[in-house]
């Protein structure tokens, strides 16, 4: 509880947490939709936003505000898959390979490095066309999860590697620690600012490229994800029609997502983090 | 040499090993998935009217499969592969038969370097330099001005910021092409009139890569120059009287800049696959367009073309700040 | 006692707060509350206290180096320079400058991170020196800075080490050694020798007694280590919740300690023969921010009474050199 | 502290950066109209082309890829950049708003012997290519004979498997002597977006390897020549020949008017219409939403008709949903029966293409000729044609109000056009099929297929029925758009069925691994003639190929019945000039696919035209069709005589 106050007194995280609540109200409003996201033609096309569809309605005739509750809830499924299914590989994979190095350490970063080089745009279409109609949310979260650790688990492997280092981890190692018990209990809570910080950049990464597949429409287009309402919005010309209220929804959310997710993260690493805790706090 | 021995021959080792399995992955994946390359250019000409009666198409799929040398198995066709690369010939373009793959890629290469090489190059230049200012001034009202508006651009979806540029600068107000690299017939040459069209062009690309590129750039080095800012060695100096411009100079951007130089050789590493997006948009030339179409078209020998220049791009680019990361961090040992 | 001494520094009723705006509220933490020095030429003062009780912040106040948040809200520091007094704080940003190091040198803990990492030792000297001295001088110093590095028992080639190659007890020495090269008249160190094992330690104290032996000039000294104090300063001030509680000789402290947080203080220190468990001070020391009325120590005070609760004592003078701020004092002095 | 911003701070820059970056944007273009009056001399120069000279139009198939190779008888060349639609005369080709064979450098139809087996060409005279060399009846031999030789033309194996000898009879006269009876042998000459093109002996002959050549500067018989075109393939640039009385067209239909005609290459919607506001685009052709955005946005562009639907509704290919009759159920003409019949065609015109789609009962679209000759003869004949739904009943499943009703929906839409029979029929069609779900349901309870708890069908083994429909990535593609409308028509029904977009349409389509898809429930009729052979002949069931293999036909139904193949050994044996003959066996072709209905047609595929009226008028538009309106077609060149410079008029 103490921790939840100090973080509040910090102004971004106070917003961002007020953001975030939003989203996640909206996305649980999705289970309230009136609406079934993948019918058409179920409220009157074109409509500006008004009290009876207080974001308006698209050309596919759906109601934007309730077609949002959805993407919102998708794409942040998609993300938070890919997020914490990366950082488990990114975690084990950096610990493993700092910890244990020499050729263990070279193979991983080997395999890391590897498709750290391939271009993505390469990876995702062929993996797009090869999974066809099994492109579910939970699919396309768990390949961006794939391609989402490599650089990550260098990251972590770099700091396992100054830990070793220091002399705590001599003294446990000659007390006759476990190595799992040394890595979870000694290495983990100095790792987890980074995990944490990494987690909230690779979710947005995740909405990034899920945004991108969309508009190539290499996405299942039928689930209403930020990206795809983009897509669609996109492909009716909603912002040369002048159809904002369209256009702007999933602009603004994901606007409002990633400020959140940035935030959330400035601010709760630098709590974590307690050489720039102090110079927060000023003691 | 020990360093040689104990640790530049194994990273050079691992180095070529990466480059091998790059190229062997672009190798097998396209052929796992269902893209057809004969199916490919039979539907082209069908549906674009080319003569092809039903009756000949055995005939046609087996001259085409001849021709692109994906007769055989795998195994051989990869085979053949090596003993084409070895000889530096990356084969012909099935799509855009029968022009070499290295013909296809010469062409769009200056495109994508001359935008991406420049965009890079000064993404990174300003970004670092707002990013170190506001980040030492980092109780400036300007300098979270900002960061504020750094924050908020570095969310937008590209192709909404791209294509908003075009709505607000080719179209409301006219000052920059719609599409193209170049005028409709310009056609390239050292003349000074050439060369200001194509700047005038790529103005716009540029722009919108440097703007959502050079926000990324910003918030990093702000952050480390905050975080170096608050690191000991500078208040240290900062209590022994040594002038700012020493330790602005010596021990902040010195320090903050390490990271970023690792990140600067992975972007010039990844230049390689193009810009998609960006060439979509502004219709601009490149390797991106090249690639999407060649991946979609399952044109091997193009796809491993450009894919071949990406990985060796980023891996060279790995290895050098490997090698050279000692020379600025003297921490930092070859392990 | 002995002749009255020329006073270097001198604060009076020195007030220096951390004043935090956060959300429209504003926290104030009294790191620094109504403090009153008169520190000595030729002297050492050491400064002890526990930890988060504004030590590190009265340093920074008396090196003059009060950057926001923290504030001076009340109070003055002068500065004896060639016999004349200064008020510092009203000096401009460059003045200040210039007196580092060469009036008055701050000596840190010698931690990992108190040099930067990517310059050789030799640099950082050039870095401090040349901040200061110009012209042809400052070859000559900085040569003559080399010397003593020597001879302060420091190896030859520690100048063309990297801070991280040399070892804790190193860097301590060269910190020292740097922090004495322009022969100021005031040295302030910040817990020197915490984190250093004992044989190292007693070489530090020895460098340090001998520098300011050799210079005749001030030390002051911050440590939490009474062991410390009581084999290197002349004088000490005890400090709690922002204020000093507690000054008199070494002697007198350590002899005849009269507020009772002296006394947990001292105790807390191994003694020769005693296999006991060393007592330390019950509780933990008070939030800055938020102070309780009265003496701050009265909720850890074993004898506290009604009056603690309600007022803070004022200083009582129990000796030449030596006053208390306590109640019990108060009352046996008054009656 | 350290980076800490206040809420009024943040909340500010929010608004300024993105709010009215975004909103100014979408906004604020109505503002634009007044600024698009002020720079009229930015657009009067395009690079070194005087504006008012030059006709700018989009390339179609994209940047091209092979910028400088213009042999366009290997592989895929970009032929739409200029090649086929102006430098480039074929033997003949197809006004497909008439249905009229126009003579390029032939100069009258072919004639057949009785059995089928020789045909002679007669060719124009006094023509030359574009290097001024004449072109006769040597040039065509030597490009047949060429083309048999090497194995690297696409038409190689054509040739070789159809063609005796070929032999020119005099300058003006070529024939064929083919190796077995083939009546339709000639319409490889035919162009219809493609064909087989006759290239110059004069320049082909001193090629070592005609396969390896690239034919750059390309010479035709057209009246354009190549000026020059970008290396990167994003234009190319045409040039009035000279000598453009030495073309067809000029021959024909006397002088083109642009000097310039400029292919050029957008990528993004968006642009296009951008380009065309500022007058750098004369042609555009758009999605359904791209083209009503330029419509609101310029005063200066028109599109195909002055009313609505405003589109080009006459192009000669139909749309529509293509069943795997290789995968169960689809293997079912009651369940292909029953998904067409859950289909509420107003709804589904109105969810594909905002109501602008002309409907087709039958496999071939209701344009040009073919609602003269095909459909309109053939209402009777549905209006009494019965399904068996059990029990001895049947249903008449035909509905002749169906276009009625689909222009009483665009009209409460609020779409103003004229109320007269005649352009309701024209632009409507003549009917489709009912709405009778119940009838639907009845056809699947008959075949074993129920429905489960939650309403949802079942398949006859009691596992849940799921339709995938593949289709492309391009959303406003036709495709795209005729899936997403029977997707929501199906789940309305109460099938799970689903859009599967993929780039992989032509791969899982050939070798018949998809359920349901679009591609083309009938083919593209030569450009509407009136022979349906080639509409009919790619479900001859010597095509069809096991599933996994690649499929012969163009169909990926994988469809045949004897009756279809008895229709098109007929066909084959009749003589394609004799129109009354071809057109009733065409019909008994037409009858038997809807009888089994392989594919469900729909509506005619529609473009989205947006013509630039600033310095071109006189186009082909509706009230006033005097060529196809497409200039990616090979008529194209027959559209420049007909155009006015702005300046004009």
């Amino acid at each position: 509880m103490k921790l939840l106050r100090d973080l509040f007194k910090d102004f971004r995280f106070t917003l961002s947490f007020i953001v975030l609540m939003i989203i996640m109200i909206l996305a649980l409003l999705s289970f309230f939709s009136p609406y079934d996201p993948t019918l058409w033609y179920v409220v009157p096309r074109d409509l500006r936003p008004s009290a009876e569809h207080l974001l308006g309605t698209d050309s596919n005739g759906q109601d934007i505000f309730w077609q949002a509750t959805f993407a919102v809830r998708n794409s942040l499924v998609v993300s938070l898959i890919s997020g914490l299914v990366s950082r488990a590989i990114a975690v084990l994979i950096g610990m493993i390979a700092g910890y244990k190095g020499g050729s263990i350490d070279r193979v991983l970063m080997f395999v890391g490095d590897s498709l750290l080089v391939i271009p993505l745009v390469l990876i995702f279409v062929m993996l797009a066309m090869m999974v066809r109609q099994s492109m579910t949310l939970v699919t396309l979260g768990l390949m961006l999860a794939a391609f989402g650790w490599a650089w990550d688990a260098r990251l972590i492997r770099s700091m396992v590697l100054s830990l070793r280092e220091r002399e705590f981890t001599k003294t446990a190692a000659l007390s006759g620690t476990g190595t799992v018990k040394l890595v979870l209990k000694e290495y983990m809570p100095f790792t987890m600012p980074l995990v944490f910080s990494t987690l909230i950049n690779n979710m947005s990464w995740a909405i990034g490229i899920e945004m991108f597949l969309a508009i190539l429409g290499l996405v299942n287009l039928n689930i209403p994800t930020l990206g795809t309402m983009l897509n669609w919005a996109l492909h009716y010309q909603s912002i040369l029609l002048g159809r904002w209220w369209w256009i702007l929804t999933p602009v603004l959310l994901s606007l409002l997502v990633f400020i959140a997710l940035y935030w959330l993260s400035v601010s709760v690493s630098e709590y974590l983090d307690p050489r720039t805790r102090i110079q927060r706090v000023g003691a | 040499m020990n360093f040689l021995k104990r640790y530049l021959l194994p990273r050079m080792i691992s180095y070529f090993l990466v480059i091998w399995l790059g190229i062997t992955v672009v190798f097998f994946i396209p052929r796992l998935t269902p893209n057809d390359p004969v199916i490919r250019m039979i539907d082209q000409m069908r549906a674009r009217g080319s003569t092809l009666e039903p009756g000949a198409m055995d005939d046609i799929m087996a001259d085409l499969t001849r021709m692109y040398g994906l007769e055989g198995s795998w195994i051989e066709q990869y085979g053949d592969m090596w003993g084409r690369l070895i000889r530096g010939d990356f084969g012909v373009s099935f799509f855009q038969f029968p022009t070499p793959v290295s013909q296809l890629i010469g062409n769009a290469l200056p495109w994508t370097l001359g935008l991406l090489l420049s965009t890079t190059a000064i993404t990174w230049i300003f970004g670092n330099i707002l990013g170190g200012i506001a980040g030492y001034y980092t109780r400036k009202r300007w300098s979270r001005v900002l960061d504020t508006v750094a924050m908020v651009i570095r969310p937008l979806p590209y192709y909404i910021f791209a294509f908003t540029l075009l709505l607000l600068f080719a179209y409301l107000v006219r000052w920059f092409p719609i599409t193209g690299g170049a005028s409709l017939g310009a056609l390239p040459s050292f003349t000074w009139e050439y060369i200001m069209d194509v700047l005038w062009h790529s103005f716009l690309p540029a722009l919108s890569l440097i703007v959502l590129g050079g926000v990324v750039v910003f918030q990093t080095m702000k952050l480390l120059v905050q975080n170096v800012n608050a690191e000991s060695f500078v208040q240290y100096a900062k209590l022994g009287g040594v002038t700012e411009d020493r330790i602005v100079g010596k021990y902040i951007i010195r320090n903050a800049m390490l990271p970023q130089i690792t990140g600067l050789a992975l972007s010039f590493g990844q230049i390689f696959s193009g810009a998609l997006i960006t060439e979509i948009v502004f219709g601009y030339p490149g390797l991106g367009m090249l690639l999407y179409r060649a991946i979609l078209n399952g044109d091997y020998n193009l796809i491993m073309g450009i894919t071949i220049l990406s990985i060796v791009g980023i891996t060279t680019a790995i290895l050098v700040v490997d090698l050279t990361y000692p020379l600025l961090d003297p921490r930092i040992r070859y392990v | 006692m002995t002749a009255k001494k020329a006073t270097v520094l001198q604060t009076e009723n020195l007030q220096a707060f951390y004043v935090l705006e956060m959300q429209g509220t504003q926290k104030v933490v009294k790191a620094v509350n109504d403090v009153n020095l008169q520190i000595y030429e030729n002297e050492i003062y050491g400064i002890a206290g526990e930890s988060g009780c504004g030590k590190t912040t009265l340093l920074k106040t008396l090196f003059n180096d009060i950057v926001p948040p923290l504030r001076l809200m009340h109070g003055k520091i002068r500065y004896c320079i060639d016999s004349a007094e200064v008020d510092v704080t009203s000096l401009s940003a460059e003045e200040k400058r210039k007196l580092r190091m060469e009036f008055i040198s701050y000596i840190p803990q010698g931690s990992m991170s108190v040099f930067n990492p990517v310059q050789r030792i030799r640099g950082t000297f050039r870095d401090f020196i040349g901040s200061h001295v110009s012209g042809k001088n400052r070859a000559e110093i900085i040569e003559s800075t080399y010397q003593r590095v020597v001879e302060l028992g420091l190896p030859q080639n520690v100048l063309d080490m990297y801070p991280h190659q040399l070892s804790g007890g190193m860097r301590q020495r060269v910190t020292i050694a740097l922090a004495s090269s322009l022969n100021p008249r005031i040295m302030i160190g910040d817990e020197p020798t915490t984190a250093l094992d004992v044989v190292v330690q007693r070489g530090v104290i020895q460098m340090l007694t001998e520098i300011q032996k050799s210079l005749k000039n001030t030390i002051i000294l911050v440590t939490h280590d009474m062991g410390v104090h009581a084999n290197v300063s002349d004088r000490i001030g005890i400090m709690y919740a922002g204020k000093i509680v507690e000054e008199g000789t070494t002697e007198q402290i350590f002899a005849e300690p009269a507020h009772p947080y002296t006394r947990f203080l001292i105790n807390s220190l191994p003694k020769f023969g005693d296999k006991s468990m060393r007592e330390s001070v019950p509780g933990s020391p008070p939030s800055l921010s938020n102070l309780p009325q009265g003496c701050p120590f009265h909720p850890r005070c074993p004898h506290v009474k009604d009056i603690c609760r309600q007022q803070m004592p004022d200083f009582t003078q129990l000796d030449h050199d030596h006053k208390v701020a306590c109640w019990l004092v108060g009352e046996q002095q008054h009656g | 502290m350290a980076g800490e911003i206040n809420r009024r701070e943040f909340l500010k820059t929010l608004s300024v950066g993105s709010g009215a970056f975004l909103l100014g944007a979408t906004g604020l273009i109505p503002i634009s109209e007044s600024l698009l009056k002020t720079d009229e001399a930015f657009a009067a120069q395009v690079g070194t082309f005087p504006r008012e000279e030059t006709l700018i139009a989009r390339i179609l198939t994209g940047r091209v890829g092979t910028p400088d190779n213009f042999n366009q008888w290997v592989g895929w060349k970009w032929q739409d950049r200029g090649i086929q639609n102006l430098a480039d005369e074929p033997l003949w080709s197809v006004d497909f708003v008439t249905g009229e064979i126009i003579n390029g450098v032939a100069s009258g139809d072919p004639t057949y012997n009785a059995d089928f087996t020789t045909l002679t060409v007669p060719l124009r005279e006094g023509v030359a290519w574009s290097d001024g060399e004449p072109f006769t009846a040597a040039d065509v031999v030597y490009t047949v004979e060429t083309l048999m030789q090497y194995s690297g033309f696409n038409a190689h194996s054509f040739f070789v498997d159809n063609v005796e000898s070929v032999t020119a009879l005099d300058d003006y006269t070529v024939e064929f002597v083919l190796t077995q009876p083939n009546s339709r042998f000639h319409t490889t000459f035919l162009d219809r977006w493609g064909c087989t093109r006759i290239f110059p002996k004069h320049i082909f002959e001193q090629q070592e390897d005609p396969t390896l050549f690239t034919f750059n500067p390309y010479v035709g018989c057209g009246p354009y020549q190549l000026h020059s075109f970008d290396p990167q393939g994003s234009w190319t640039a045409w040039e009035k020949r000279a000598d453009w009385d030495k073309s067809p067209t000029g021959i024909m239909y006397g002088e083109p008017q642009p000097r310039y005609i400029i292919f050029q290459y957008f990528a993004d919607e968006g642009a296009q219409i951008l380009a065309q506001l500022t007058h750098q685009l004369d042609v555009v052709e758009l999605s359904a939403d791209g083209l009503k955005a330029l419509l609101a946005q310029a005063d200066t562009s028109r599109a195909y008709q002055p009313t609505f639907p405003f589109v080009v509704n006459n192009d000669p290919a139909i749309t529509g949903i293509v069943y795997n009759t290789s995968r169960p159920p689809f293997d079912n003409v009651d369940v292909r029966w029953a998904l067409t019949l859950a289909i509420e065609i107003v709804e589904y015109t109105s969810i594909a293409v905002d109501s602008s789609g002309t409907l087709s009962p039958v496999h071939i679209p209701h344009l040009g000729p073919y609602p003269e000759l095909y459909i309109g003869p053939m209402q009777e004949w549905l209006r009494e044609f019965t399904i068996d739904i059990g029990n001895g009943e049947t249903f008449a499943p035909y509905d002749p109000d169906a276009a009625r009703r689909v222009a009483e929906y665009a009209r409460s839409r609020g779409y103003a056009f004229p109320d007269d029979d005649d352009f309701i029929l024209r632009t409507f069609g003549y009917g489709w099929y009912k709405y009778a779900p119940d009838i639907a349901e009845r056809l699947l309870v008959n075949n074993g297929f129920a429905r489960g708890a939650d309403n949802m069908w079942l398949l006859p083994d009691g596992t849940p029925w799921r339709i995938s429909y593949m289709t492309g990535t391009v959303l406003s593609n036709h495709d795209a758009r005729n899936a997403v409308a029977a997707v929501q028509q199906w789940r309305k029904f109460g099938i799970d069925a689903t859009v599967f977009n993929t780039e992989n349409g032509a791969d899982l389509g050939s070798v018949g691994d998809f359920d349901v898809e679009t591609v083309w429930p009938g083919r593209e009729p030569w450009g509407a003639g009136p022979d349906l052979y080639r509409v009919l002949d790619d479900w001859n069931s010597a095509y069809i190929r096991p599933v996994g293999e690649r499929a012969q036909s163009s169909y990926h139904s994988r469809w045949s019945t004897p009756t279809m193949d008895d229709v098109i050994r007929r066909l084959r044996e009749t003589d394609p000039f004799d129109t009354d003959q071809v057109v009733s066996i065409g019909i008994e072709g037409l009858q038997e696919a809807v009888r089994q209905m392989p594919s469900t047609p729909t509506y005619g595929y529609i473009g989205f035209v947006g013509w630039d009226e600033t310095y071109w008028t006189n186009w082909p538009g509706s009230e006033n069709p005097y060529c196809v309106p497409y200039t990616h077609w090979p008529n194209f060149k027959y559209m420049t005589p007909f155009l006015r410079p702005a300046g004009e008029a």
